[in-house]
C-alpha cells in the first residue's frame, strides 16, 4: 500500500493478530493496525462487526484472547483500564457515558482525580495542601472548559444537557485527562448533517489544539469519508480492506459487503435533484 | 483561617443540641430511657453514614453492615470487659497488635499483589488470607509478653481515667477490626456485580451472627459466652463519647465526599465504564469505601456494646441488617442529613414512641405497624423523605464562573469554537 | 520512564495455582471431614443424602419462585418465604380445623380409603397453592406495582417490609399466636426401611440396625415437586403465557409493543410462583410437622441463596441450585458442625460466587458497550 | 384517514417534547418524520403506540379516539412498532419473537399465514428460525424486527430508524423491503436519522424542530426545499 506513512516513525498504537473470543464465537479476528503520531484513523464496517470490541480492547475493558496491542512500544497487556486511562489514552462512549447525576464541573474534575496532587488524608483533615490543590485542580478544570465555551453551564446536571451539549462534554472530559490518543466511537450518531458538521470542525480543533492523534469509529460515510486520513474496513472481525477515503470508496469487495453499489446511486440522484433548485 | 457562615449555621445549633440533651440529662429532665434511645439513634447514625457512603456514594449494595456493626460490637466488648472484669490489658494488648500487624501484612500483600500481575481474585484472596493467619499468630504470640507491662503501666493512671483510655481504645478498635475484616471480605466479593454483591454481604452478616451463637465453643472467647449472650460489659458509652463520635463521622464523610476522592468514589456509582476510562481505579475506590463504611460500622458497635452492657446475638440477627438501609432509603440516599435525621427518628420513634403509645398487651403490633408505615412512606416518597436536600455546610459549593483572564478572550473562544450553533 | 517502569510484561505470572489449591484444600477438607465418619457408617451417609433430598426438593419449590420473580421484575421478592409460611398455614387450618383432607370419604361414603386421602391431600395442596397465589397477586398489586418506576432499592424496601408485615400479622395471638403449633398430617406416615430387602416399618419400632429408612413423605415430596417442576416448564416453555412470560422478563416496552399485557404477564409470574411456594409449604409441615410464624424466614432464604446458586432468573438452576443447597445443609449438619450449617451455606454460595459471578445456570454478563 | 394526530403535547418531568403536533396518515401511504436528534421524533412515535401518554392532544385512527388507550391495546387495533434499536428478545429463538409478535392473533391459521408472508419478505429469517434472537447479526435483527411487527397483520407500521447502525449495503435492501412491504397495502409511518433514504422512499414527509412540526409537503418538494437540503441532507 502506497499511502503508508513512513514507516521509520515510531507507532502510536501498533495492534497486531488480536483475536477476542466469547464463548467460542471469535469478535474480533487476527487484526491489525498501526496509528502513527497525528493520525485520524478511521475504523469503519457494519454493527456486530467487532469495532467497538478493538477500542473495548485498547482500553484494557476486555482481555484480548490472543495478539499484542503496544502504546508507544508498551505492551498494553495485563494493564487495568485506568492505568492505560494514565498512560494516555481516553475515549468517549458509543451511547454516552456520562456521569449523569454529577455536574458539568465534576464531571471534568473527575478526569482529573490522577493529578489531584492531595491524599484521601489530606481530604478529610482540610488541610492547606488540599485547599491549595482543590483550587487549583477546580481552576484548571473550568479553564479548560472555557476552552470549550461550557463554563458558563458548570453547575447543570450532565444527565440535562441536550445531546449534542452531552457529546461535547464527553469530547471534552475525555480531553481532561489528557491523553495522547483519543478515540472517539460513533461520535456523529444521532445527529444531523448541520451538527455533523459542527462535530467535524469540532474534531479539527482539537486535534490541533492538543496536539492527538484519534481513532475514530463511525457509520456515516461524509464523516469518514471527510476528515479521516487512512481508513481501516471490518466485517466479521476481520479486516477487509485499508487505506485512504478514494481507496476505499473504490473498493470492490468493500463495495460488496458495506458501502452497495446503490446507495452511490441514491447519493447520485439527491446531488442531481439539488442542482436542479440550485 | 476563615470560618464561612455555613460552617457556624450548621455547627452552632448541631452542637448545641447535643449540649442541650447533655444538660437536660444531667438535670434529669430528660430520663434515662430517652437518653438511652438518643445514644442509639446517635449509634444508628454512624452506622447508616458508613453505609451511605458504601450504598448511596459508592453505589455497592451492601447488606453486610450488620455483621461489621456485631465485630465491632464484640470486639470492643472485649477489651474493655478483661478490663474491668479480669483487671487485665490482655484485651486491648492483644486486638491493638492484632489489628497493627494484619494491617502491616495487608500492606505487604498488596504490594506483592501489584507486582504480581493478572493474579486472580481468589489467589489474590488466598495470599491475603495467609498473610492473615500469619499476622494474627505472630501478634498473639508477642502479645503474651506484652500483656502484664501495659497493664502495670495503666494501673499507675487514676482508675477512671485508664478505663476512659481503654474505653476509647476498645471503641476505635471494634473499627478497626471491622474495617480489617471488611478488607479482606471485600477483595474478592467488590467484584461481584451489585445484586451478587448484596447477597454475598448479607451471607456475611448470617456467618457473623452463627459465629456469634458460637463464640464460645468454637471461636473459644469464653467470655462471650456464645448464643447466652454477654453480660458484664461497662456502661460507659456516656452521651458525650457518642456526641463527639458522631461529629467526628460526619466531618470525616463530609470533608471526603467534598474531595477528589469523594467525586472518584460518586463516579463509581455513576458509571463504572466511564470511571475506568477516566483513568479511577475503581476497586480500589470501592475497596476504600467499604472500609471506612465498616470501619464506622465498628465504631459503632463498639459504643453500642457499652450504652446496655450486655450484648446478644440476636441482636445481630440478619433481618435487623436491613435496618440500615431502611433508614438510608428514608433519608435519602446520599444526603448525610437525611441519614442522620432519619436515624434518630428510627429510634426514638420504633423503640420510643410506638412502645409508649401502644397499650398493654398490643406491643407485638409495632412490627405491623412498622412495616405499614414503611410501605406507606414507601408509596409516598420513594426517594426518600429528605431526597437530596443538604444542609448549606455539607453541601458542595460550586465555585464561582470562571473568568478567562483577558475581557476579549471569551468572545474569540466562541468563534473559535465550533458546534456552539445549536 | 513511568512507561519503562510499568513495562513488566514479563512479570505477567500465571498465579491461578494458588486460587485452584485453596479451592483443592477446602474441597479435600470437606471430604475428608466427610468421608472419614461416612466410611464407618455408609448406611448413615446414605440416610443423609435422602434426608437431603427431601430438603433439596421443597427448596426448589420455593426456590423456582424467586428465581421467576426476580428474571421478570428484578427484585428479590423477600415476602416470599413468607408466602411459603402462609400456604402452610392454610392448609394446617384445612386439615387440623377443618378436616379438609376427609372430604371425598364423607361425600362418598363408600369410597376406599387409601383414594379419599389422595383426593383429599391433592384437594389440600391445591387449595394452598390457590390462596398463596392471590395472597402473591394482591401483594404485587399493593406494594410493588405503584414503586414499577421507582428505584429498585424501593420495591426491595416494601419488599422487605411485607415480609415483616406477614410475619408479625401472624404472630398476633388472634391470627396465629407467637408460637410453635403441631401440624397435623393429612395421611398418616408410613416408613420403609432398606436391609436385604425392602420392608414396612411398623409403627413403634425401631428398624434393624445398619439399615436406611425412607417415609411415603418423601416419595410424595418428590412426586409433587418433579410434577410441579414440568408443569412450569412446560408452561415457560411451550405455552403463549410462558413465552410472553419471558419475552417480559427480556424486554417489558418492547413486550408491550406487542401487545401483551406486561402487567399481567407479571401477576401471573407472581401468583405461579407463589403457587409453588405453597405447595411447599404443604409439604415442607407435613415432612417437618409444626408451623409457626417464623418458619418461612430460614427455609426461604436457603431457597434464595439456592437460586442465586443455580443462577437467579434460571428455573433449571433454582432446581439444581435447591438440590445442592439441600445436600449441602444435611452434609454439614451431619459430618461438620450443626450449629455452623447455615454459615456453611452461604460460604459455599460466596465461593461458587467467586468463581462464576452469576451462578452455576446464570448467563454471563453481557458484553459491554 | 387512517391516522389523525391533532394537536399532541408531551412533556417529560418538566421537558415539553411535543410542542403541538399534528400530522395525518392516509391509507396506502408511507409517512416519514425526520429531524434532529432530540426533536421528538421517537417520542411522537412512541406516544402514537401508547407507550407515551401525551398531557393533550388526540390520536384518531380509522376515525376512533385511541388516545390514551395502552400500548399493548393499541396493538389490537392494527398498529405496531419496530422500535428503535431493534430491541428484539434475545434470549427468544427467532420463531419465537415472531410468534411474540402475533401475541394478539388468536386464531392458528391466521398466525401460519402471516408467518408466511414474513418470511417471503425475509427467507433468511425461514433459515435461522430456530436460532436464538441474540446470536443474529445486526441486519438480520433489523429484518426480524420488522418482520414480528408485521406478525399482527397491521394497518400502519411504525419504523423507528430501521437504519440505525446498520452497512449503507443492508440500509439499501431494508428500504427495498419496506416499499414491498408497502405496495402489498400496510401504510407506513417512518422515523428516520437518514433523511435522504427515508425521503427517496416516503410519499409525504414531516420535519420536526425542537417538538414541532416545521416543514411538511410531499417527499419530492421536501427534497428540494432548500431549508430541508441544507439541515438535513446535507448539502453544503
Amino acid at each position: 500500500m502506497t499511502d503508508q506513512p513512513d514507516p521509520t516513525l515510531q507507532t502510536m498504537l501498533e495492534i497486531k493478530g488480536l483475536t477476542k473470543e466469547f464463548g467460542g464465537l471469535k469478535a474480533v479476528n487476527n487484526f491489525d493496525m498501526e496509528i502513527y503520531p497525528g493520525e485520524l484513523v478511521g475504523l469503519i464496517g457494519p454493527n456486530g462487526a467487532g469495532k467497538t470490541t478493538i477500542f473495548n480492547l485498547i482500553t484494557g475493558i476486555y482481555v484480548p484472547t490472543r495478539g499484542i496491542i503496544r502504546f508507544k512500544n508498551t505492551n498494553l497487556m495485563g494493564f487495568q483500564p485506568h492505568e492505560i486511562t494514565q498512560m494516555g489514552i481516553a475515549r468517549t462512549f458509543q451511547n454516552i457515558r456520562l456521569f449523569p447525576n454529577l455536574t458539568v464541573l465534576d464531571n471534568v474534575r473527575i478526569a482529573y482525580h490522577i493529578h489531584a496532587g492531595y491524599s484521601m488524608v489530606d481530604a478529610i483533615l482540610h488541610n492547606r495542601r488540599y485547599d491549595q490543590q482543590e483550587k487549583a485542580l477546580t481552576e484548571k478544570a473550568q479553564e479548560f472548559l472555557s476552552v470549550f465555551n461550557m463554563h458558563t453551564r458548570q453547575g447543570e446536571i450532565a444527565k440535562n444537557l441536550p445531546y449534542g451539549e452531552q457529546r461535547r462534554l464527553e469530547i471534552a472530559r475525555a480531553l481532561a485527562a489528557s491523553p495522547e490518543l483519543l478515540l472517539l466511537d460513533e461520535p456523529a450518531a444521532g445527529m444531523n448533517p448541520k451538527e455533523v458538521a459542527e462535530l467535524m470542525d469540532l474534531i479539527h480543533f482539537i486535534r490541533e489544539r492538543f496536539n492527538l492523534t484519534i481513532l475514530l469509529i463511525e457509520h456515516q460515510m461524509r464523516v469518514v469519508m471527510g476528515i479521516c486520513e487512512r481508513i481501516t474496513v471490518m466485517d466479521f472481525g476481520e479486516v477487509i480492506a485499508r487505506g485512504t477515503p478514494e481507496v476505499i470508496q473504490n473498493d470492490e469487495k468493500v463495495i460488496e459487503a458495506y458501502l452497495g453499489r446503490g446507495a452511490a446511486a441514491i447519493s447520485q440522484q439527491l446531488r442531481e435533484k439539488r442542482s436542479h433548485v440550485a | 483561617m476563615k470560618i464561612q457562615r455555613s460552617t457556624l449555621a450548621f455547627w452552632v445549633p448541631f452542637i448545641g443540641l447535643l449540649v442541650l440533651v447533655q444538660v437536660l440529662s444531667s438535670v434529669g429532665i430528660l430520663s434515662n430511657f430517652w437518653v438511652t434511645l438518643l445514644k442509639i439513634g446517635a449509634v444508628m447514625s454512624i452506622i447508616c453514614l458508613g453505609l451511605n457512603l458504601i450504598y448511596g456514594f459508592n453505589g455497592q449494595f451492601s447488606l453486610g453492615q450488620w455483621g461489621f456493626y456485631a465485630i465491632g460490637a464484640y470486639a470492643g466488648a472485649d477489651i474493655t470487659y478483661r478490663w474491668t472484669q479480669l483487671h487485665s490489658a490482655s484485651g486491648l494488648v492483644v486486638v491493638l497488635l492484632v489489628v497493627l500487624l494484619v494491617a502491616l501484612a495487608f500492606i505487604l500483600v498488596s504490594k506483592l499483589m501489584s507486582r504480581l500481575r493478572g493474579l486472580d481474585t481468589l489467589s489474590g484472596f488466598t495470599l491475603y488470607i495467609i498473610g492473615l493467619l500469619m499476622a494474627a499468630v505472630i501478634a498473639i504470640f508477642i502479645g503474651r509478653y506484652l500483656i502484664n507491662p501495659i497493664t502495670n503501666l495503666l494501673n499507675l493512671l487514676p482508675l477512671n481515667i485508664a478505663s476512659q483510655i481503654v474505653f476509647f481504645f476498645a471503641v476505635l478498635l471494634g473499627g478497626g477490626v471491622a474495617a480489617e475484616v471488611s478488607y479482606i471480605f471485600g477483595f474478592p466479593v467488590l467484584t461481584l456485580g451489585s445484586d451478587y454483591f448484596g447477597i454475598a454481604t448479607l451471607g456475611f452478616s448470617i456467618i457473623v451472627k452463627v459465629l456469634l451463637d458460637n463464640s464460645d465453643t468454637l471461636l473459644g472467647f469464653e467470655e462471650m459466652k456464645g448464643a447466652r449472650g454477654m453480660i458484664g460489659i461497662p456502661k460507659m458509652t456516656s452521651w458525650i463519647w457518642v456526641s463527639i463520635f458522631l461529629v467526628i463521622v460526619i466531618i470525616v464523610t463530609r470533608n471526603l465526599l467534598h474531595s477528589t476522592h469523594g467525586r472518584a468514589i460518586i463516579s463509581v456509582r455513576e458509571d463504572e465504564i466511564a470511571a475506568k476510562a477516566m483513568g479511577i481505579n475503581i476497586s480500589q475506590q470501592k475497596t476504600i469505601t467499604f472500609v471506612l463504611g465498616s470501619f464506622f460500622a465498628g465504631l459503632a458497635g463498639a459504643l453500642y456494646a457499652h450504652v446496655n452492657g450486655f450484648l446478644h446475638p440476636n441482636t445481630f440477627s440478619f433481618i435487623k441488617t436491613f435496618d440500615p438501609m431502611i433508614i438510608i432509603v428514608f433519608g435519602g440516599l446520599g444526603s448525610v442529613t437525611g441519614t442522620v435525621a432519619a436515624a434518630f427518628t428510627w429510634a426514638l420513634v420504633l423503640e420510643g414512641l410506638l412502645r409508649l403509645v401502644l397499650p398493654q398487651g398490643f406491643e407485638t403490633w409495632r412490627y405491623v405497624i412498622y412495616p405499614l408505615l414503611l410501605l406507606v412512606l414507601m408509596l409516598l416518597r420513594p426517594q426518600g423523605l429528605f431526597g437530596t436536600f443538604e444542609f448549606p455546610y455539607l453541601r458542595q459549593i460550586l465555585p464561582p464562573i470562571f473568568q478567562p483572564r483577558n475581557s476579549a478572550k471569551p468572545t474569540e473562544t466562541v468563534n473559535e469554537i465550533p458546534g456552539d450553533g445549536a | 520512564m513511568e512507561h519503562e517502569r510499568l513495562n513488566f510484561k514479563d512479570r505477567i505470572i500465571k498465579g491461578k495455582w494458588i486460587g485452584k489449591l485453596f479451592l483443592v484444600m477446602i474441597a479435600l477438607l470437606a471430604i475428608w471431614g466427610i468421608g472419614s465418619k461416612a466410611i464407618y457408617n455408609p448406611q448413615l451417609f446414605i440416610q443423609q443424602i435422602i434426608n437431603g433430598l427431601q430438603l433439596g426438593f421443597v427448596y426448589a419449590l420455593i426456590a423456582l419462585g424467586y428465581t421467576m420473580v426476580y428474571g421478570i421484575v428484578r427484585l428479590i421478592n423477600f415476602a416470599h418465604g413468607d408466602v411459603f409460611m402462609v400456604g402452610a398455614m392454610v392448609s394446617y387450618f384445612a386439615v387440623g380445623v377443618f378436616h379438609l383432607q376427609q372430604w371425598p370419604s364423607a361425600v362418598f361414603p363408600g369410597i376406599p380409603l387409601y383414594l379419599s386421602l389422595t383426593i383429599g391431600t391433592i384437594t389440600v395442596i391445591l387449595l394452598s397453592m390457590i390462596v398463596c397465589a392471590i395472597l402473591a397477586m394482591v401483594i404485587e398489586k399493593i406494594a410493588y406495582k405503584p414503586l414499577r418506576n421507582a428505584p429498585r432499592i424501593s420495591a426491595l424496601i416494601t419488599a422487605i417490609g411485607m415480609s415483616f408485615f406477614l410475619e408479625y400479622f401472624g404472630a398476633l395471638p388472634f391470627v396465629f399466636t407467637p408460637n410453635f403449633i403441631p401440624y397435623k398430617r393429612p395421611f398418616d406416615i408410613v416408613t420403609w426401611y432398606v436391609n436385604n430387602g425392602v420392608h414396612q416399618l411398623q409403627a413403634g419400632k425401631a428398624p434393624p440396625q445398619g439399615s436406611v429408612i425412607f417415609s411415603n413423605i418423601l416419595l410424595i415430596i418428590v412426586l409433587v415437586t418433579i410434577i410441579l417442576v414440568l408443569a412450569l416448564t412446560y408452561i415457560v416453555q411451550r405455552t403463549k403465557v410462558g413465552k410472553a412470560m419471558r419475552a417480559s422478563s427480556y424486554d417489558k416496552a418492547t413486550s408491550r409493543l406487542m401487545g401483551i399485557n406486561v402487567d399481567g404477564i407479571i401477576s401471573i409470574t407472581f401468583a405461579i410462583g407463589a403457587a409453588l411456594a405453597g405447595a411447599g409449604g404443604v409439604l415442607y409441615a407435613t415432612a417437618y410437622p409444626s408451623v409457626f410464624f417464623w418458619m418461612g424466614m430460614i427455609p426461604g432464604l436457603k431457597a434464595f441463596i439456592a437460586a442465586v446458586l443455580g443462577g437467579i432468573g434460571s428455573i433449571p438452576g433454582a432446581f439444581v441450585g435447591a438440590l445442592i443447597m439441600g445436600q449441602a445443609e444435611v452434609l454439614a449438619a451431619g459430618y461438620i458442625s450443626t450449629p455452623m450449617r447455615d454459615a456453611i451455606s452461604f460460604s459455599i454460595l460466596i465461593l461458587v460466587l467467586l468463581i462464576r459471578p452469576t451462578g452455576i445456570f446464570g448467563e454471563p454478563e453481557a458484553e459491554k458497550a | 384517514m387512517l391516522l389523525n394526530v391533532k394537536e399532541l403535547n408531551v412533556f417529560y418531568g418538566a421537558i415539553h417534547a411535543l410542542q403541538g403536533i399534528s400530522f395525518s396518515i392516509n391509507q396506502g401511504e408511507i409517512v416519514t418524520l425526520i429531524g434532529a436528534n432530540g426533536a421528538g421524533k421517537s417520542t411522537t412515535l412512541n406516544t402514537v403506540s401508547g407507550i407515551l401518554r401525551p398531557r393533550s392532544g388526540k390520536i384518531f385512527f380509522n376515525e376512533k379516539d385511541i388516545t390514551l388507550t395502552p400500548a399493548e391495546e393499541i396493538v389490537r387495533f392494527g398498529i405496531c412498532q419496530a422500535p428503535e434499536g431493534r430491541k428484539i428478545f434475545a434470549t427468544l429463538t427467532v420463531l419465537e419473537n415472531l410468534e411474540m409478535g402475533a401475541y394478539t392473533q388468536k386464531n392458528k391459521k391466521d398466525i401460519n399465514d402471516s408467518l408466511e408472508i414474513v418470511f417471503q419478505h425475509f427467507p433468511r429469517l425461514k433459515e435461522r428460525q430456530n436460532q436464538l434472537g441474540g446470536t443474529l447479526s445486526g441486519g438480520e435483527q433489523q429484518m426480524l424486527a420488522i418482520g414480528r411487527a408485521l406478525m399482527s397483520r397491521p394497518h400502519l407500521l411504525l419504523l423507528d430508524e430501521p437504519s440505525m447502525g446498520l452497512s449503507p449495503i443492508l440500509v439499501e435492501e431494508i428500504f427495498n423491503i419496506i416499499q414491498d412491504i408497502n405496495s402489498q397495502g400496510t401504510s407506513i409511518l417512518l422515523v428516520e436519522q437518514n433523511a435522504q433514504m427515508a425521503l427517496s422512499v416516503a410519499h409525504r414527509g414531516y420535519v420536526l424542530e425542537t417538538g414541532k412540526v416545521a416543514i411538511s409537503g410531499e417527499c419530492t418538494e421536501l427534497i428540494n426545499n432548500p431549508q430541508v437540503a441544507h439541515a438535513y441532507l446535507g448539502a453544503h
